[in-house]
């Protein structure tokens, strides 16, 4: 059995910048499921915002601007007072990061340099040339070497270990060797990333799968806000590799099949940077009406007015994924792009601090849900949440441990946790029946791409629904073909996908229970908003007839709600 | 997670690389007198009827101090650099690394012994025309 | 089916043979035999002088360099031309790069270089050849 | 197999179970904008779900998924199968040199070992500055192309000199170095000199150009080794000196 004092399960962002955050203080090991560099974080392109006013177009910005911004994008979802702390935290992590290693790119100043992004009044999106998430994640992996955390990789989580109201550790799978491990702890964060792969058309990593999450659902950690799913607008056709929102930031246009800016009937000043639901919606309308390219499934992304150096400079990464994917030199064509799963606005229930319902037991990151994003994320915001909260819970997980008089406890607990667990893997391996796995996966992604999608309603939600049931069903019929030890993906997938399903199930019973059009939720059935009944955070909790919804209030400090126009 | 040590000690490194580089363009220098002088000049009172190489006619040319110094700095040369390329070919694999010092002073005695031959070879020559 | 030795050595997807192996790998293959084998030759070389040397008068001398005007030895100075040669001229290439001169474009100064080589190598078999053979193959 | 179709030969290890490595063949079905990695995946799901390999962001960033494929080493997920169809078949096999923890994963521990060698992180000067520290685009230009190195390995495993030689650091992690070295906001440039001018830092490396050719991101790690070592050698002339830039 490990011991650690603090376990951090994931390496990403999130996961990293808690780490760093208490290993000084506390004992404190990672574990991931890969390697802490290729961690999901790594694809994000765009930047991350704060009002560092390094812009001279953004002399005026501050974090009060930020905030609003923030709270309108998220259709006055977010909890205000996390927003506040969230964009007043912004410019001291950026700097910090900054210190630390991160090759921004510069102004003529030589500041850290920013651009536009949609639903933000300033250009206040710090970038990197359009690998801003994978130079964050090296140069946070990098200071996690220098001050020496362990690091146990090639694990994955899959087990949570909690006792009365408190949590005890984790049970993880050694990918290399098989072996089920024991990780007890005084206090557990969860910073394991989304679970963007339960959907079809999704630009997230293929280990987006939330296993982590899925698994702490199980163990009755409840889950908030699941059915606000944000789209990307503008991803590879085909691939749904995603094409940075900075395109757009640096001037990028979109256009129909008529060769139209169509942006200007949906949002007639922001144009292409709207907020991402509306430009999604707005291009899936497109779509939907024949106005497609080809009559396909796209429009197009286009980038040549921009012109060479520009693309090169700013947008090589963008140009590069391009060429290898679809065979298109953004600097020569419109590129084909349509909307697709991005991220999730929900997870696990968390307040301010990090702390879920478990003493001792935190999340930040993407597979948590403060919620500062609301009901709609803005693009450059959720960089800034693995950030600050990630920093936020490690040192508020360390303070918790510091005050701890008890420690090792649970001994008990952790080995009864192992052999439920050992008993659960086996029962897996040794099922015999007739479904494929990787078919039920399939499906599950198509459903919830299609009928809990851009544009819903009850009908299609009652099919996803019931969809998402009869695929759980059979997946009590699967075979797991490989019974070996070493790097099982067979049963790696299998017993994510055992999650996803949980989760799957909790998204569309929120949305169905949710009528009302917010944000990313947006339902033809009930095209308004509705803050009399729906001003609230949907709570899912676990049971294992299905989620048993509840509903929490919102925190409205400055900004009352009102119209979302752009 | 394994510990973080400096790679390795700050020995030879940098002159063995530096020294290999600059004997290599002396080598090219003296390679070039070496080869003209011992086969295409003639220094002695014979012609081109005797083109090939003769004990007389090494001795006529190591008469003269120049090729003395030539063909000994030649030779310390080929050695140096010779024997500095062979112990980076050895240092290429691990099982060699792990007796660094055995082979430092292996090859060092090897060159210095080597060089002392070449010396005295040359002494007959040296003498014989002298003489 | 079990991959061959022959195949895990040789094949196309080879474990042992670098798979993007180009020019450079080549060179430096090549420089490091030829390097090895003037190592080898100084002290064949020395040893072959100091047999005769030591003899009175350098009458043993003068017949060790008699000899070495047989064909096998004439073949052995050609390809001691080559190996130094090359060994030369790629290590100029070495230290060019040590320079930092023309590593973004190594392939077109491996080339080069051996396009020199290519020149010197058949003057100086040219020359051997006119050395041993003055008036021609009988 | 039908027309259009490609085979893959696959190379299987399972180092629990075999003695030897052995080829394994599959036929896939090619679609418009097919990659390797999504025909891996045809297999595992359709085909033969003991295989195994290493994935994660299958857009070419996370450096997970390098591995031989039709003789070459490059990222499964960035390659299109359409380029073999018709050319008999495809071979792929794990980064050369490396130990497999099954068929195409290979294990990483001591290519990141090796890495943390190198200090790898910014050692800035301290106290930090109130907000960011200066660095002008001309500044920053020494490490455009570094910083992109998504540390996939292809570059290590295919130096020679790393496999004969398990303390070199290699291409990667030289390159790392130097991605600090030329950093204008780092503070210990003599600190770095001193880890890479040893036995096993930059001497080791004969201008294979191997890592130049190999690597998926375009990146020169040789021409950073070179510039180092004439750094290191400066440093010896000049002392101290020689070190700044
Ligand atoms: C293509 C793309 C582009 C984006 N661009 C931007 C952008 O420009 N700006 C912006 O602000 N945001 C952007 N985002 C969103 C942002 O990247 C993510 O929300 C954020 O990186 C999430 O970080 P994280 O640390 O929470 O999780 P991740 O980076 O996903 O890390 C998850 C970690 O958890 C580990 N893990 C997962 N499950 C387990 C388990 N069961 N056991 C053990 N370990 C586990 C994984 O190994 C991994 O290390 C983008 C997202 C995508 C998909
Ligand atoms: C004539 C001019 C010569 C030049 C310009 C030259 C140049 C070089 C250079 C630059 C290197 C370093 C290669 C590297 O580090 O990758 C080298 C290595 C070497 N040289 Fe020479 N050399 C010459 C002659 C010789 C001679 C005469 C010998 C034999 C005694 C010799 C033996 C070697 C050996 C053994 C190596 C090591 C091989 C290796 O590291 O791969 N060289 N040479
Ligand atoms: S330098 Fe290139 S080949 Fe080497 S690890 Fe980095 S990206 Fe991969
Ligand atoms: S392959 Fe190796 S030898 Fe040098 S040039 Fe690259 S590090
Ligand atoms: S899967 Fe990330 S680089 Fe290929």
């Amino acid at each position: 059995m490990y011991y650690h004092k603090i376990l951090v399960i994931g390496g990403g962002l999130a996961g990293l910048r808690a780490a760093i955050e208490s290993a000084p203080k506390v004992d404190t090991a990672i574990i991931s499921q890969v390697h802490p560099v290729r961690s999901h974080s790594g694809a994000a392109q765009g930047g991350v915002n704060a009002s560092l006013a390094n812009n001279p177009a953004a002399k005026d910005d501050t974090w009060e601007k930020h905030a609003f911004d923030t709270v309108k994008g998220s259709d006055y979802l977010a909890d205000q007072d996390a927003v506040e702390f969230m964009t007043k935290e912004a410019g001291p992590c950026i700097y910090e990061i900054e210190h630390w290693g991160c090759p921004f790119s510069r102004t003529d100043e030589g500041k850290i340099a920013q651009r536009p992004f949609g639903g933000a009044g300033y250009p206040r999106t710090c970038f990197a040339a359009d690998k801003t998430g994978m130079y964050m994640l090296h140069t946070l992996w990098e200071r996690s070497v220098k001050l020496n955390v362990p690091l146990y990789e090639d694990r994955i989580m899959v087990d949570l270990v909690v006792e009365g109201d408190a949590v005890r550790g984790v049970i993880c799978l050694n990918m290399k060797t098989g072996e089920l491990e024991q990780f007890m702890a005084e206090a557990v964060i969860i910073a394991s990333g989304g679970s963007g792969q339960i959907y079809g058309r999704s630009t997230n990593a293929l280990i987006s799968t939330g296993s982590a999450q899925s698994t702490c659902y199980r163990r009755g950690v409840p889950l908030k806000d699941m059915e606000f799913v944000q789209f990307h607008p503008t991803s590879l056709f085909g691939t749904n590799i995603l094409m940075t929102e900075g395109a757009r930031g640096e001037g990028g246009y979109l256009v129909n099949n008529l060769g139209e800016r169509f942006m200007s009937k949906y949002a007639a000043k922001a144009m292409e940077l709207a907020p991402r639901d509306i430009v999604s919606r707005s291009i899936q309308t497109e779509i939907n009406d024949g106005r497609g390219i080809n009559g396909q499934d796209f429009v197009h992304l286009d980038l040549r007015h921009l012109g060479r150096e520009k693309i090169l400079e700013r947008l090589p990464g963008i140009r590069d994924l391009a060429i290898n994917f679809v065979d298109v030199d953004p600097i020569e064509k419109p590129v084909p792009i349509q909307p697709g799963q991005h991220y999730t606005m929900g997870g696990i229930d968390t307040d301010i601090s990090g702390a879920t319902k478990f003493k001792g037991l935190y999340a930040a990151g993407e597979c948590g849900c403060v919620s500062v994003h609301g009901a709609n994320r803005l693009g450059g915001n959720s960089l800034l949440d693995t950030v600050v909260f990630g920093k936020k819970s490690g040192q508020v997980a360390a303070e918790y441990v510091l005050g701890k008089k008890t420690t090792k406890e649970g001994e008990g607990a952790m080995n009864k946790c192992l052999r439920e667990t050992k008993a659960r893997i086996d029962g897996m391996l040794s099922r015999k029946g007739t479904e494929n796995h990787s078919d039920i996966r399939a499906e599950m992604k198509e459903t919830m791409i299609k009928k809990v999608g851009i544009f819903r309603d009850k009908p299609l939600m009652e099919e996803a629904l019931a969809n998402v049931r009869a695929l759980k069903a059979r997946f009590a019929n699967i075979t797991v073909q490989n019974k070996g030890k070493g790097y099982n993906l067979d049963l790696i997938r299998a017993l994510e996908l055992e999650g996803m399903l949980d989760v799957a199930e909790a998204i569309a019973v929120g949305a169905l229970k949710r009528e009302e059009s917010r944000g990313a939720h947006s339902r033809l059935d009930f095209k308004e908003r509705d803050d009399v009944k729906f001003l609230q955070h949907t709570i899912a909790t676990y049971s294992p007839k299905g989620p048993v919804i509840t509903y929490s209030s919102v925190k409205v400090t400055k900004y009352k709600p009102e119209a979302r126009r752009y | 997670m394994s510990e973080q040590r400096v790679a390795t000690s700050k020995v030879a490194g940098t002159w063995a690389w530096a020294f290999q580089r600059i004997s290599a363009v002396l080598l090219i220098v003296f390679l070039g007198v070496h080869l003209y002088a011992a086969h295409f000049m003639d220094v002695g009172a014979e012609t081109g009827e005797e083109p090939l190489i003769t004990f007389d006619e090494v001795s006529l040319r190591l008469d003269q101090l120049l090729y003395i110094v030539v063909d000994y700095g030649m030779l310390s040369m080929v050695l140096l650099h010779g024997l500095n390329g062979f112990r980076t070919v050895l240092f290429d694999f691990d099982m060699f690394v792990r007796r660094k010092k055995l082979i430092d002073v292996t090859l060092w005695v090897v060159g210095i012994g080597t060089l002392i031959w070449g010396i005295v070879i040359l002494f007959p020559f040296i003498s014989g025309a002298g003489g | 089916m079990k991959i061959s030795s022959f195949k895990w050595l040789f094949g196309r997807n080879s474990e042992f043979w670098p798979t993007n192996m180009k020019t450079g790998m080549w060179a430096w293959v090549g420089h490091r035999l030829t390097g090895l084998a003037l190592v080898a030759y100084v002290f064949l070389h020395l040893s072959f002088i100091s047999t005769a040397s030591m003899a009175e008068g350098g009458a043993d001398f003068d017949a060790l360099m008699e000899t070495t005007s047989q064909p096998l030895f004439v073949a052995m100075d050609f390809l001691l031309v080559i190996v130094v040669i090359y060994h030369a001229m790629n290590g100029l290439r070495v230290v060019l790069f040590d320079l930092g001169v023309g590593i973004r474009r190594q392939k077109l100064v491996f080339w080069v270089t051996m396009a020199i080589s290519a020149v010197l190598i058949v003057g100086g078999l040219l020359a051997i050849w006119h050395l041993v053979f003055p008036e021609g193959v009988a | 197999m039908a027309e259009g179709d490609l085979t893959l030969k696959v190379q299987r290890f399972d180092p629990t179970a075999d003695k030897l490595p052995y080829w394994q063949s599959f036929t896939v079905k090619p679609r418009p904008g097919m990659t390797v990695l999504d025909a891996l995946f045809e297999v595992l799901n359709h085909q033969d779900g003991t295989l195994s390999f290493r994935f994660c962001c299958r857009a070419g960033v996370c450096g997970s998924c390098a591995m031989v494929i039709g003789g070459k080493v490059r990222l499964a997920c960035e390659t299109q199968v359409a380029q073999f169809v018709g050319k008999g078949d495809l071979m792929l096999s794990p980064l050369p040199h490396q130990p497999v923890v099954k068929d195409l994963a290979v294990d990483y521990t001591h290519f990141f070992d090796r890495l943390k060698k190198v200090k790898p992180y910014l050692v800035g000067k301290e106290p930090y500055p109130e907000k960011e520290y200066i660095q002008s685009t001309k500044e920053r230009q020494p490490i455009n192309d570094p910083i992109d190195c998504i540390l996939c390995g292809s570059c290590t495993s295919s130096c020679t000199m790393a496999w004969t030689n398990s303390d070199y650091l290699g291409p990667a992690a030289l390159l790392k170095s130097y991605r600090f070295l030329a950093d204008t906001r780092d503070s210990v440039p003599d600190e770095r000199l001193d880890i890479i001018e040893g036995e096993s830092g930059v001497w080791r490396c004969h201008t294979q150009f191997n890592c130049v050719e190999v690597c998926p991101k375009k990146l020169n790690p040789t021409e950073a080794i070179q510039k180092m070592k004439i750094k290191a050698f400066k440093r010896k002339l000049f002392g101290r000196r020689g070190t700044k830039k």
